[in-house]
Order: C-alpha cells, then structure tokens, then sequence
C-alpha cells in the first residue's frame, strides 16, 4: 500500500475515533500484507508524522498526547470556534424596556420620575444594565435633596436601534394608539409584535418542504 | 431445490422428525411445484413480508408478467402453501386469509361466464391485484434502493476533533424597537390608569437636545457660556430646539443662568439649588408660554409637529 | 481576515461540531469587521468550496448533506476505519426499510396508507424506532375519523444517507419496467435476512440469511 493511502486511513481513523489512538491501534487496522510485515510501525509514525507537518497550516493540529495521537482545534482559533456554543443571550425583563423607553421619551429624568410613572419602583440594577450596555448614561443631577442623578440616552443607543435622532421614534401619539387600537385607522396601525425567537439553523436552502421527482433527475 | 434451505433443512432434521426429506427431491406431502421443504417454511414464512411479497414471488418464479398472472395457477400454489401452514399450525396472519379469500374470487369470478355489461362495469377482477401487486413491488425496490444508500455508520463515518478550551463569551441580549415601544405603550395604560393628570412628554427633539445641553454644561466643570450651546450649522431650527430645551431646564430647575451684570456674558451652570447670585435670570418660566413655545417648533418642524400631547 | 485564516476557523468549527453547520452558522462564528460585510456569504462559500478542493486527496472529505456542511470519512476507506469499532453497523429489517421508503417517498402518509401499500400491519414499533432515530416525524393529521397522524422524513433521515434533498433519493422505479418480464434474470436470487430475537452468539453472516433462489437450477 503507497504511503498517500496509508495516511489517507489514518488520518481518517483519527478523526473517526472518539478518542486518541495509540500507534498499535493504527497499525491493527491494516489487513495483513498492507504494511510491511517489518517495517509495519516504522510505515505508521512516518505516516503520522507526515499527516503532523501536513497540518501546520490548517484548522487542526496532529498532536500527541498521554494516549495516543489525536486531532484537536487550533486553540488559537478558540476565540471563534467557541462562538458554536454560544448560549442564547438572556432576554431583557419589561421592567428594563419600559425603564429605557420612558429615559428615551421623557429625558432627562431621574429614576424617581420614572417609578412615578409605572408606578413601580425601579430597580439599581436595570439602570446600571442600561449604563453598563451604554443606553443611557447620567447627564446631570437633580438639585433637589439627594440630588438624584438625571439620564439621557446616548448616541450608542440611538445606533443600536439605527436612529439618527430621537425624533424618528415614532410620536407617542402612535404608541398610544397602541392602547386604543380602534382609534386608528386599521392600515395605519404599526404592527407592533414582539419577535419571537430567531431559529439561526434556518438555512434558506434547505427548506423542509421538497419536490419528489420520481425519475427525474436529481437537482443540486 | 437449492444448497442454502437444503443445509437448513439438513439441520434442522436433526431434532424435527416429522417429516423425512431427501436433498434435491420435492417431498411427496408437499404440493410438487413447492421447493420448499416443512422444516424450512417457517423461516421462508418469515423472510415474506406479507400475502403480497409471496405472490410477488410466486409470480416471478415462474418468470411471469404481472400483467399476465395465470390466477387459477397462482391462486393454487398459494393456497398450497396456505393448506401446508395450517397443517403445520403455524401462526398464519390474517392478511394471508384475506388475500387468499380474494384470490378464491377472482378465481371463481374468471371461471364463471358473465354478462358483457357487468363485465364492462366491473372491469377485470384481476385490475386491482395487479394495481396492489404493482404499488408494493415500486415500494420494495424502493426500500432496497434505500438500503444500498451510502448511509452513516455503516459506510461513512462522522468526524470529529477535540475541542480547544472554550472561550465563555458573553452575549447582550438583543432587542427589538418594536419590544421598546411595546413596553411604552403598556407603561402609558398603567400610568393612565393610576394617575389623574395624562402623562406629559416634551417633543422629542427638545427631550434630547435637554440630555445634551446638561451633559454638555456638566462636563465643562458645570459652567457654559450660553452662546456656546448652540451651533449655528444647526440652523434656525437646530437654534429653536436648543433654546427651548434650555428653557425647559431652567423651568425644571436642573440649570441656571448666570450673568455678572447687565449686558455681560450670559453663562448656563448647573442648578446648585441654591440661588445665591444676585442676577439670576428668571426662572419663573410658565406653563402658558411653555405650549407657545412648542407651538412654534412644531409651526417650523414638521419632524416635530406629531408628537403627542 | 484574509482567506487562509478564513478557511482554518471554518475547518475547525466544521471539525469541531457536533452536527453538520449552514453557511448561516458559519457566518456567525465571525465578528464585525471580519467578513466583508456584503461579502460574508460568499466569502464563506468560497472557503468552503476551498476546503472541499484542498481535501480531494485526503482521509476525510467535506460533503453537504440536507441540514449543513460537515466532514466525514471517505467512503472508500470505511473498510479500515470501521474496524475501530468491535460493533457491526446496525442492520435495519425489510418491514422498517419499507417502511421508511412508504414514507420518504409518498409522504406525507398515515400508518393506514402505509399498510394499505404493504399488505400487511405495520408494527407500532417500527413507527417507534424510526421517530426515535429521528428519521420520521408527525407533520399533521389527515382531517378523517380519527384523525391519524401523517408521517414525513426529517433532515436527519437525509443527512444520515448522505443526502442534499429527497430529490437525490433514488426515483421510483416506473411501474412499466416492473412489468417486463425480461427485467427479472431466472436465477435471480432474493436473499434475505432473518432476525434473530435474542442469541447473541448467532453469527449473523452463517444461520440468519438463507438464500431462496427462485431459479430451478439445483445445486450439486
């Protein structure tokens, strides 16, 4: 068997194996009168090697560990293959929305003002969630007793929802029409729904629905 | 009769006496046209997946077309083989009953001469049976065409390398505007509900500029010449909103205005809360003339002039 | 990013995941200002296309199935590979594969039509095993009495045959070739395995598969 093969299986048995593989383990695979019946150890590690240099480039490396051999990820490609396993992003609560809605609406406002409002208090941690996501930030304080701190939103916010200005929020008149849908006209109405969750497997090709042929040719 | 059933039924004889077979030779019980020895028939039964695979069978054995069965002919082997598993009480499923009753029909049906008419009307007894014969012959070379497929496990393999240490990343949880302005919308009808006064909002444009005048005055160690709040490029109406957002803060009480004599230089501070200078501008800035003034943004800007009141 | 790093993060991730990945996914695993942003797709596609080039000649290839990319073993070096593993590939029964055909083919179907087709009753455990593979899945109910439920492959049927799409599936034989008898050779045998129930010391290859030849020539 011409070395090319002989690499070829090994380093498709590497890769097919759960875990790593010791040289005896690859020399086992081959039928008798496939390697040299002498040189069969020898044949495998120079294959091995040869498969090491082969991956200097590559997403993977041939590495050898206390087992045996393995392939395993680059560790300095981590950074993005990790990104596999990426949890979905927890959801905001309503309280942090309506709490950045009303610093968007009613800015400069402090958090009192916006308790009086939901009638609700608010608590530190939304607003520092919002300051720490660069939402809303302090822009002054309240010279009243405590002088509690005043929020505006930020141009990050304003990016964030690809606004150019606060202006193009649409007028409260429209958000209240939210309230009373049967006062607006039923077109006029923004359709206002939360979205649901995204499936990111959603891959346009491959819709579930498909056309049988029954003998036609197949399509790619 | 082949090797395979014969070293089969080789083997089995040794604890099955029943019946004495010799190699090669139909046994005499047995209709002649069955190959089959006893002792092998139950697993013959078995490779059938049902009445239609064993007249499938039948019928290609004796290289016919389906199109073409010989029904008394086939009729009669099959219920050879039906007669041949009762007497050997073997568990018979009912479908094979069925297809041998309707077998029987056609049977009976093809024998007996019929009226031209009710023939044209029923049309050939044997149409149906062929139809079926037909459908699960396309369905089991299907099902072998499946099992030639390449298929995971058995011919491909996955593949897979170990992992390097995951990097823990932290995602923001995104957001819909739409969500934003829902959740306003749901804050707005809780307000109205417990609150007597409607909830009042400035015109946006003056909201921010208000946010950005107080940062601004803030980060200049909380003192701004008044001039320098606004920026002519702005224009006329980048000029209007500016104003009137000083003014909204100064009537909320978050800047003063400071001015060391008359007709010297006007400077905007932050509030102390304190008022302590002697010229301080009028703070006293009324209602009324706060809806005239966003009465003349709106008369200007057009951007503006929607929101609500 | 220029195209080799590209390339390595893309055959580490297809390497390093548990199933096969779209071009979506892999798009993600890239921050901003990594891909062109109007190019990204393509630009991924093209890496792809790359790594399917640059593994021609090696051990493992990079195939499309239905639900993503992945890279798996060349076909042609299964032989060696699979003697990794002491267990034989799961053998599935005539009924099952019928049934999976019924139902990849003439979907969707009700157990009903299936054994209308089949002659005979299909076993609820064969509909159990087959939606625990995760091979068939209950797209609706046919509005009848009863309501029985109807039955369609799933992505994980396609991928687990190396499939695209069920156009790729073999067409159905046309029902005027089964009718010509000079299609059926007179020696043509049907072999045909038997399951065993519960010996584990059966040898699958010997005592289970008898050979029924439907040709007259006898055997010396």
């Amino acid at each position: 068997m011409d070395e090319a093969q002989i690499q070829r299986i090994i380093e498709a048995a590497l890769l097919a194996s759960d875990g790593p593989l010791t040289v005896a383990n690859l020399t086992k695979l081959f039928g008798p009168g496939e390697l040299d019946e002498e040189n069969a150890t020898r044949q495998v590690r120079e294959a091995l090697k040869a498969l090491q240099e082969d991956s200097a480039d590559r997403g993977v490396e041939l590495k050898r560990v206390a087992s045996g051999y393995r392939y395993q990820v680059r560790q300095e490609l981590s950074e993005w293959v990790s990104r596999l396993w990426d949890e979905k992003p927890p959801r905001y609560t309503r309280a942090l929305l309506e709490t950045l809605a009303l610093v968007a609406y009613k800015q400069p406002v402090t958090r009192g003002d916006i308790e009086q409002v939901r009638g609700v208090s608010v608590s530190q941690n939304i607003m520092r969630t919002l300051v720490e996501r660069d939402w809303i930030r302090v822009v002054g304080q309240r010279e009243v007793p405590g002088r509690p701190s005043l929020y505006g939103t930020t141009k990050t916010f304003l990016d964030y929802f690809n606004l150019q200005a606060l202006t193009e929020l649409p007028p409260l008149a429209e958000i209240r029409a939210l309230i009373e849908p049967a006062l607006v006209e039923p077109d006029e109405s923004i359709t206002v729904a939360v979205q649901t969750t995204d499936d990111p497997e959603t891959d346009p090709e491959s819709a579930d629905v498909v056309q049988l042929h029954s003998g036609a040719s197949p399509s790619n | 009769m082949n090797e395979s059933v014969g070293q089969l039924q080789q083997a089995r004889t040794a604890d099955s006496a029943t019946i004495a077979v010799v190699r090669g030779e139909a046994v005499t019980q047995l209709p002649t046209d069955l190959y089959i020895p006893p002792e092998a028939l139950e697993v013959f039964l078995e490779t059938f997946e049902g009445p239609l695979d064993l007249l499938l069978y039948l019928i290609r054995r004796q290289n016919l077309d389906i199109l073409n069965i010989k029904v008394a002919e086939i009729t009669r082997q099959y219920m050879g083989y039906i007669d041949l598993m009762q007497a050997l009480q073997l568990e018979l499923a009912g479908e094979y009953l069925l297809m041998a009753a309707m077998l029987a029909e056609i049977k009976s049906r093809m024998l007996l001469p019929r009226p031209e008419s009710l023939e044209e009307e029923e049309g050939d007894p044997r149409a149906e049976l062929i139809r079926r014969l037909q459908e699960y012959e396309q369905i089991k070379t299907a099902a072998e065409g499946i099992d030639e497929l390449p298929r995971m496990e058995r011919d491909l393999f996955d593949v897979a390398a170990s992992k390097p240490d995951l990097v823990k990343q932290h995602a923001d949880p995104e957001v819909d505007l739409k969500e934003v302005l829902t959740a306003l919308a749901a804050v707005l009808r809780r307000a109205e509900m417990f609150q007597k006064h409607e909830v009042k909002f400035e015109p946006l444009s003056v909201r921010e500029r208000m946010g950005d005048v107080l940062a601004l005055v803030n980060s200049q160690d909380g003192f701004v010449d008044f001039g320098d709040l606004f920026q002519p490029s702005e224009g006329r109406m980048g000029v209007i909103v500016t104003f009137l957002a000083i003014m909204e803060l100064v009537r909320e009480a978050l800047v003063e205005f400071v001015q060391a004599e008359a007709f010297a230089p006007i400077h905007v501070r932050g509030a102390s809360g304190v008022v302590d200078h002697a010229p301080v501008f009028n703070t006293n800035y009324g209602g009324e003339a706060d809806s005239d003034m966003e009465a003349a943004v709106d008369a200007d800007a057009d951007a503006d002039s929607d929101e609500d009141r």
